[in-house]
């Protein structure tokens, strides 16, 4: 064994947190799925939208556009936390994990308390017709993703807070934003989609 | 390499190296240890055996089928029964058999044959086998109450919807689905993870077996392809449960739609469960024809080009609805065109064996079955492309033919092969090659018996899915075939279940490379170690175990005390990183089951999504809460 | 059980079908439900086409096949023999013409299937150009689970012809299928005369199918559609104009008087029974709409969408117990007194 | 890097741009009808068939300047690069081929079937 060619990675860093991070790699596939399902959904709506006349179907409100659009400031502004902490995770840098993490959460948490409020301004729910079954779809699935990304970085920023973190943790806060920033990305053109959608092609 | 032997050089510290290894990759004894596992090889065959006795299943609930259908006006099992039976049969080998059985013959063998210790994601790992088995579970717990599905396996609206499938076998066929695609979808992450960057060093894009080629692009499509079932699934969930309109035609819904969004899906899905194969003829043909593949590069973007293309298919599913013309005719291109690639693979495995040294072994008796029968299948494919033959052969036995062709002949004959093939890697003996040259003609004479005729018949006006037949329509010749075909079938499956077992005790033992063949997992020990290779290898070649002993190359300075492997960079495999993989844990089976109470539960009430989730998320919560102590610098 | 004149245009193709189709199966007589035995244009041209897809592809399964084979019967390739040389590759020459022949073979694929692409996009737009369409008939089929509902379209409603079950066409005169569904998917085929079209819900689909000769054509329903989907089949009776005229003439008259005593019994236990919330009968009180027309019941071929062959025997046993012929149907069984049913039975098998 | 960057152009160019013409196609070819003009339907295959034609010749020259080149290092990216140069050739090819295939039945049939 001994004899034969040998390459040695003793010297190798034993972890990495980067785009080279198999975890990485996982992460991007989850987004790929994400964002493959968002986009099925979207061509189903516009076929859906394209197959009748009047649209949104009698009886329905436009949905409010102006809390939705208000609400984009958290959020994409919660992306820079985001990154904040990914920075930090990469430099090892206790404080600035904590502070980006912090950041997000606040913005995030406001932008979804914003939603939820904006929820009940709806007249219409998934069991009045298509277009409610879609729109409710959208916020949904979205919210799910949302919640669950949210609740993460929480349980994150509790591991990083009680020092309990080594790089494996780290490189959890790297790719956590990479999914942040899908879930703050998508939202933009499911928001175009469902609250302007029905402004630009209406017929009713 | 084979730590049994004594080791001329080693010293104290190698054998210590040894117990090192053993140490950190064991999986603990005991039930606990047995359901904490997370060692790929031990997944991969959980997967394997769970999905043969669902081919099982799977193939009783085809012999009833044919029983049925053997004479005209049978009465043997109701149209209830009857249509019960055919769905769950379809189903079944589509998504608790087929693609698990790829999955898990992948799990099993990339990473050998990337020349790695685990996948990149163990954990994860257990999770998807957990969640396959409990919605291989949660099916047949509807199937042995009554309330196995009955509505085609792939369940059009409206007769799948509220008002014409009432009660809850739709659903549990809709929920079935989830969880297989959760399933799918983890595996399909950590092999692409571990395709890209767990490679041994040396092992560049051009290196990569075509095995591990296939599984990649293989594991593409099922990112792209699963999220529109589960889309699918999920409209005729809600719209059954919580009542929205997604494909209900009175209320705006499409019910196109949901065959636009189910064969999206469903299209790749047959090259979900052909690729691999495609893999396993490749690994076959070049171990047993003794020379180096003809035109890899062609076959690797064969592969690459097919995952492609088959989302470029799915609407000749739907030529019967009328769509526009010139819309349809693109699909007939599509599906035409992707006859090139499969083309071009056979070209090549036919070249290969033209130039090679064959060794007729019983893995390869299933690769000629396979080409016999591919081949056929393809070019009645290509029938099917045409929308005007397509509307006259569509839904009817002609397509039965075709598919099974395909399928059993593009998938289940490699597989067979495979099983041949690796056995010996995975048992440490070989399998009984007399017997298996025997298993392999009674199937292959039992197969084109049965589906040979159905050609026939479907051209004869015989449509899919009834469940009898009157006396005058002039089919009982070619179902009566069948049935007897069916049997020699089940005949084969019997003597290669007996092969199996006298080989597992009593077969010849098979030392690491029985084939002398060519790629990582033959350097392994047979059965492999939990830590698949003491010294990782190097990759030197495309052929890395064709090259001569003395020009091995294998990785040092990996620390033996933990599961630690190597990342290497994704074009060229140039060493990166070391990567500390997750020791054995219990985390994957309880999220697993927290899972499954919201996915089952919510069947039969919309909140259990809510307590499913939130239990999930306390789950997760275990699963990445750090272990004490934290390792931080080695 | 059916016979059908004329197997014009089907000959020589048609004894190819049988040479290759006898081996496995006395195959070849009486193709009253067959793609392969077209008996109009549109299903014509299909066949055409499939003959032309059959023999190439047949050929080139063939060519494989043999290549495969003969790959066992190169020398050096018996067991035992050792591999190649160490580095497992032939002499660089072989490959080299390997690749030759490969790339050969792969263009010739390319070539093939672009011309059955252009053969098939062709059939297709020839088939959707076929026949004299001004001078076509439209007749509406809506699927319902288990049976079709078949209206004759005409401008003038009193002209519009309700039945079930069984489509009269007129030879050499295209008629435009319109397809809908009550319920569920299901699918419109009649293969002797064209491919199949869906029926689905909320949609109208369109198909021009054209019978050349006098025949009697089955069709089946081909989307599963539910529990008796396998009893669910329609007959196509092609008729001269002449005769699909005075048939026409004679289906849009109300029903016709029973002919005795007996038969008025009937109708009026047909009448007083629950048998009417379903079916109609113009011409009487009976005006149900959600199963089929009996208005001229007693001339149709088939009983229960062509599940039984209409006889007074087998409408006996129908009546009395639909759901053991016909499992799942929605057809109520409706208690008939013993002594009614042959009354009623002559009745509705006098609606001619 | 750029180098890599080009190979994966030229590698994936002619899946991506079939992807993307063909769903397109499919989206409008209904429209067709609708407006009694295919011509949107022959100018996105023409525009597919000439991107598929580039990024076939972006690989040919890549690979030209490849074989040209000679390996510094043993274990080096130059056989991976060529490779993939080659993949991209016969990948463009492939896919010019599909698109050919498709742009058939948007001349052969009338818009309104």
């Amino acid at each position: 064994m001994i004899t034969q060619n040998m390459i040695n990675v003793e010297h190798l860093e034993p972890s990495d947190i980067s785009s080279q991070s198999p975890l990485w790699w996982g992460q991007v596939c989850i987004v790929a799925i994400e964002a493959t399902m968002f986009s099925i959904l979207m061509a189903a709506y516009f076929y859906v939208r394209l197959s009748v006349d009047v649209w949104p179907p009698a009886g329905d409100q436009f949905p409010h556009t102006l809390l939705p659009s208000i609400a984009l400031l958290p959020l994409i502004l919660s992306a820079f936390g985001s990154y904040w902490a990914s920075q930090a995770a990469k430099k090892n840098d206790r404080t600035g994990m904590l502070l980006g993490m912090g950041l997000n959460i606040i913005l995030a948490t406001v932008f979804f308390v914003m939603r939820i409020i904006e929820w009940h301004s709806l007249n219409f729910n998934w069991q009045t017709d298509a277009q409610g079954s879609y729109v409710w779809a959208f916020l949904g699935l979205h919210s799910f993703d949302y919640v669950a990304d949210l609740a993460f970085t929480i349980v994150l920023f509790f591991i990083v807070l009680s020092g309990r973190y080594a790089e494996k943790q780290r490189l959890g806060v790297h790719v956590d934003s990479v999914v942040w920033y899908f879930i703050v990305a998508i939202w933009i053109p499911i928001y175009v989609v469902i609250y302007w959608g029905p402004q630009i092609v209406e017929t009713q | 390499m084979n730590q049994t032997e004594p080791i001329p050089n080693s010293s104290e510290r190698e054998a210590q190296a040894l117990r090192d290894l053993e140490n950190s990759w064991q999986t603990p004894r005991g039930m606990i240890g047995w359901l904490s596992c997370t060692t790929h090889q031990a997944i991969g065959m959980r997967y394997i055996v769970t999905a043969f006795i669902f081919l099982l299943a799977g193939g009783i609930e085809a012999l009833l089928i044919r029983l049925q259908l053997a004479l005209p006006n049978n009465t043997l099992l109701g149209p209830d029964r009857y249509n019960e039976i055919f769905t769950t049969h379809g189903t079944t080998m589509m998504f608790l058999f087929a693609v698990p059985m790829m999955e898990g013959m992948a799990v099993y063998l990339v990473p050998l044959m990337l020349g790695t210790r685990n996948v990149a994601f163990p954990r994860l790992n257990a999770f998807g086998y957990w969640i396959y088995l409990a919605g291989a579970i949660f099916l047949y717990w509807g199937v042995f109450t009554n309330t196995a599905p009955d509505a085609g396996w792939f369940s059009y609206p409206p007769l799948s919807g509220p008002a014409y499938s009432p009660g809850k076998r739709v659903d549990f066929w809709a929920q079935m689905i989830t969880f297989t695609e959760v399933s799918a979808m983890c595996v399909a992450s950590e092999l692409i993870a571990t395709i890209f960057k767990m490679r041994a060093p040396g092992m560049s894009l051009n290196r990569i077996p075509l095995y591990c080629w296939s599984m990649l692009v293989q594991s593409f499509m099922v990112i792209f392809a699963m999220p529109a079932v589960m889309i699918a699934s999920s409209y005729l969930l809600s719209d059954r449960t919580v009542g929205t309109h997604f494909v209900n035609p009175a209320e705006g819904g499409d019910p196109l739609l949901y065959q636009h969004v189910f064969w999206l899906f469903g299209h790749p899905e047959v090259y979900i469960i052909f690729i691999p194969a495609l893999g396993f003829v490749s690994s076959i043909v070049t171990a047993n024809s003794r020379r180096e593949i003809f035109g890899y590069p062609g076959m690797v973007l064969s592969i690459v080009a097919t995952g492609f293309i088959a989302f470029g298919l799915w609407v000749h599913h739907m030529f019967a609805t009328g769509l526009p013309q010139i819309g349809e005719a693109y699909f007939t291109a599509a599906s035409m065109m992707i006859a090139v690639t499969s083309g071009v693979q056979i070209f090549c495995w036919i070249a290969t064996l033209w130039t090679g040294r064959l060794r007729m072994t019983a893995a390869l008796h299933f690769v000629f079955g396979f080409i016999a029968i591919f081949v056929l299948g393809g070019l009645t494919g290509v029938i099917l492309a045409s929308v005007s033959l397509d509307v006259q052969v569509h839904d009817t036995f002609f397509v039965v033919a075709h598919f099974h062709y395909v399928l059993i002949g593009g998938a289940l004959f490699p597989l067979f092969g495979a099983f041949y093939h690796w056995f010996p890697k995975i048992t440490g003996r070989l399998m009984n090659e007399a017997v298996g040259k025997l298993n392999f003609w009674i199937l292959f004479i039992g197969f084109n018996l049965t589906f040979f005729p159905m050609h026939i018949l479907g051209l004869k006006g015989m449509t899919r899915r009834i469940y009898t037949y009157g006396s005058e329509m002039g089919w009982e010749l070619g179902n009566i075939l069948a049935t007897i075909g069916a049997f020699i079938i089940a005949a084969g499956g019997v003597v290669f279940l007996i092969n199996i077992f006298l080989s597992r005790n009593r077969g010849e033992i098979a030392g690491d490379n029985p084939w002398d063949a060519d790629s990582f997992e033959w350097a392994a020990a047979s059965p492999p170690k939990s830590y698949n290779f003491e010294y990782l290898p190097v990759a030197t070649s495309r052929y890395p175990l064709w090259v001569a002993a003395s020009e091995r190359t294998f990785v040092t300075g990996l620390r033996n005390d933990r599961r630690e492997v190597l990342v290497t960079t994704l074009m060229d495999a140039e060493p990166h990183h070391r990567l500390v993989l997750p020791r054995s844990s219990l985390w994957p089976l309880l999220t697993a089951l927290a899972v499954t109470i919201g996915f089952i539960g919510s069947v039969f009430n919309a909140w259990y999504i809510t307590y499913g989730s939130i239990l999930t998320g306390l789950a997760f919560v275990g699963w990445f809460w750090p272990r004490l102590p934290v390792e931080t610098k080695p | 059980m059916t016979k059908r004149n004329g197997e014009k245009g089907a000959g020589l193709k048609g004894a190819v079908f049988c040479a290759y189709a006898f081996v496995l199966f006395d195959a070849c007589a009486g193709h009253q439900q067959s793609a392969v035995d077209p008996a109009g244009p549109q299903s014509g041209k299909i066949a055409v086409l499939w003959w032309f897809f059959f023999g190439l592809l047949t050929t080139i399964f063939l060519i494989v096949m043999v290549f495969t084979l003969l790959t066992l019967t190169r020398r050096g390739h018996r067991s035992g023999q050792e591999p190649l040389n160490a580095s497992h590759l032939p002499p660089g020459a072989d490959e080299k013409e390997l690749t030759r022949i490969v790339a050969a073979a792969t263009i010739a694929t390319v070539l093939i299937l672009f011309v059955l692409l252009i053969a098939s996009v062709s059939t297709g737009k020839s088939i959707s150009e076929l026949g004299d369409k001004k001078n076509g008939m439209v007749i509406e089929v809506t699927g319902n689970q288990w049976w079709w509902h078949v209206r004759y379209w005409n401008d003038d409603p009193s002209q519009m012809l309700v039945t079930a079950n069984e489509i009269h066409i007129p030879t050499g005169r295209p008629v435009m299928i319109r397809g809908m569904s009550q319920d569920v998917i299901h699918s419109f085929w009649v293969p002797n005369l064209h491919g199949k079209r869906d029926l689905i819900p909320s949609r109208v689909t369109t198909e021009w199918i054209e019978a050349d000769q006098p025949g009697i054509y089955r069709g089946q329903c081909a989307e599963y559609c539910g529990l008796q989907h396998a009893h669910m089949a329609l007959w196509v009776i092609a008729e001269p104009q002449a005769k699909f005229d005075s048939w026409m003439k004679h289906q849009l008259r109300p029903a016709s008087p029973p002919g005795g005593p007996t038969g008025e019994r009937g109708k009026q236990i047909f009448l007083n029974s629950a048998c009417i919330y379903c079916h109609s009968i113009r011409g009487t009180a009976a005006g149900g709409q959600t199963g089929p027309d009996l208005t001229h019941f007693g001339s149709r071929r088939s009983i229960a969408a062509g599940t039984l062959p209409n006889t007074i025997g087998n409408l006996g046993g129908w009546i009395t117990d639909p759901q053991g012929i016909k499992p799942g149907t929605h057809m109520a069984t409706i208690p008939v007194s013993s002594e009614d049913l042959q009354p009623l039975l002559e009745y509705i098998e006098g609606l001619k | 890097m750029k180098r890599d960057f080009i190979l994966w152009i030229a590698l994936l160019g002619g899946p991506i741009v079939w992807l993307i013409s063909f769903e397109t196609n499919f989206a409008l070819a209904p429209w067709a009808c609708i407006f009694q003009t295919k011509l949107a339907l022959h100018v996105i295959s023409i525009v597919a068939l000439v991107l598929a034609a580039v990024s076939g010749l972006l690989a040919w020259q890549e690979w030209k300047g490849l074989s040209g080149e000679k390996e510094d290092r043993p274990g080096g990216s130059l056989p991976r690069s060529r490779s993939m140069a080659l993949g991209g050739v016969l990948m463009s090819a492939m896919f010019f081929l599909v698109i050919l295939a498709q742009s058939i039945p948007a001349i052969v049939l009338s818009a309104c079937e």
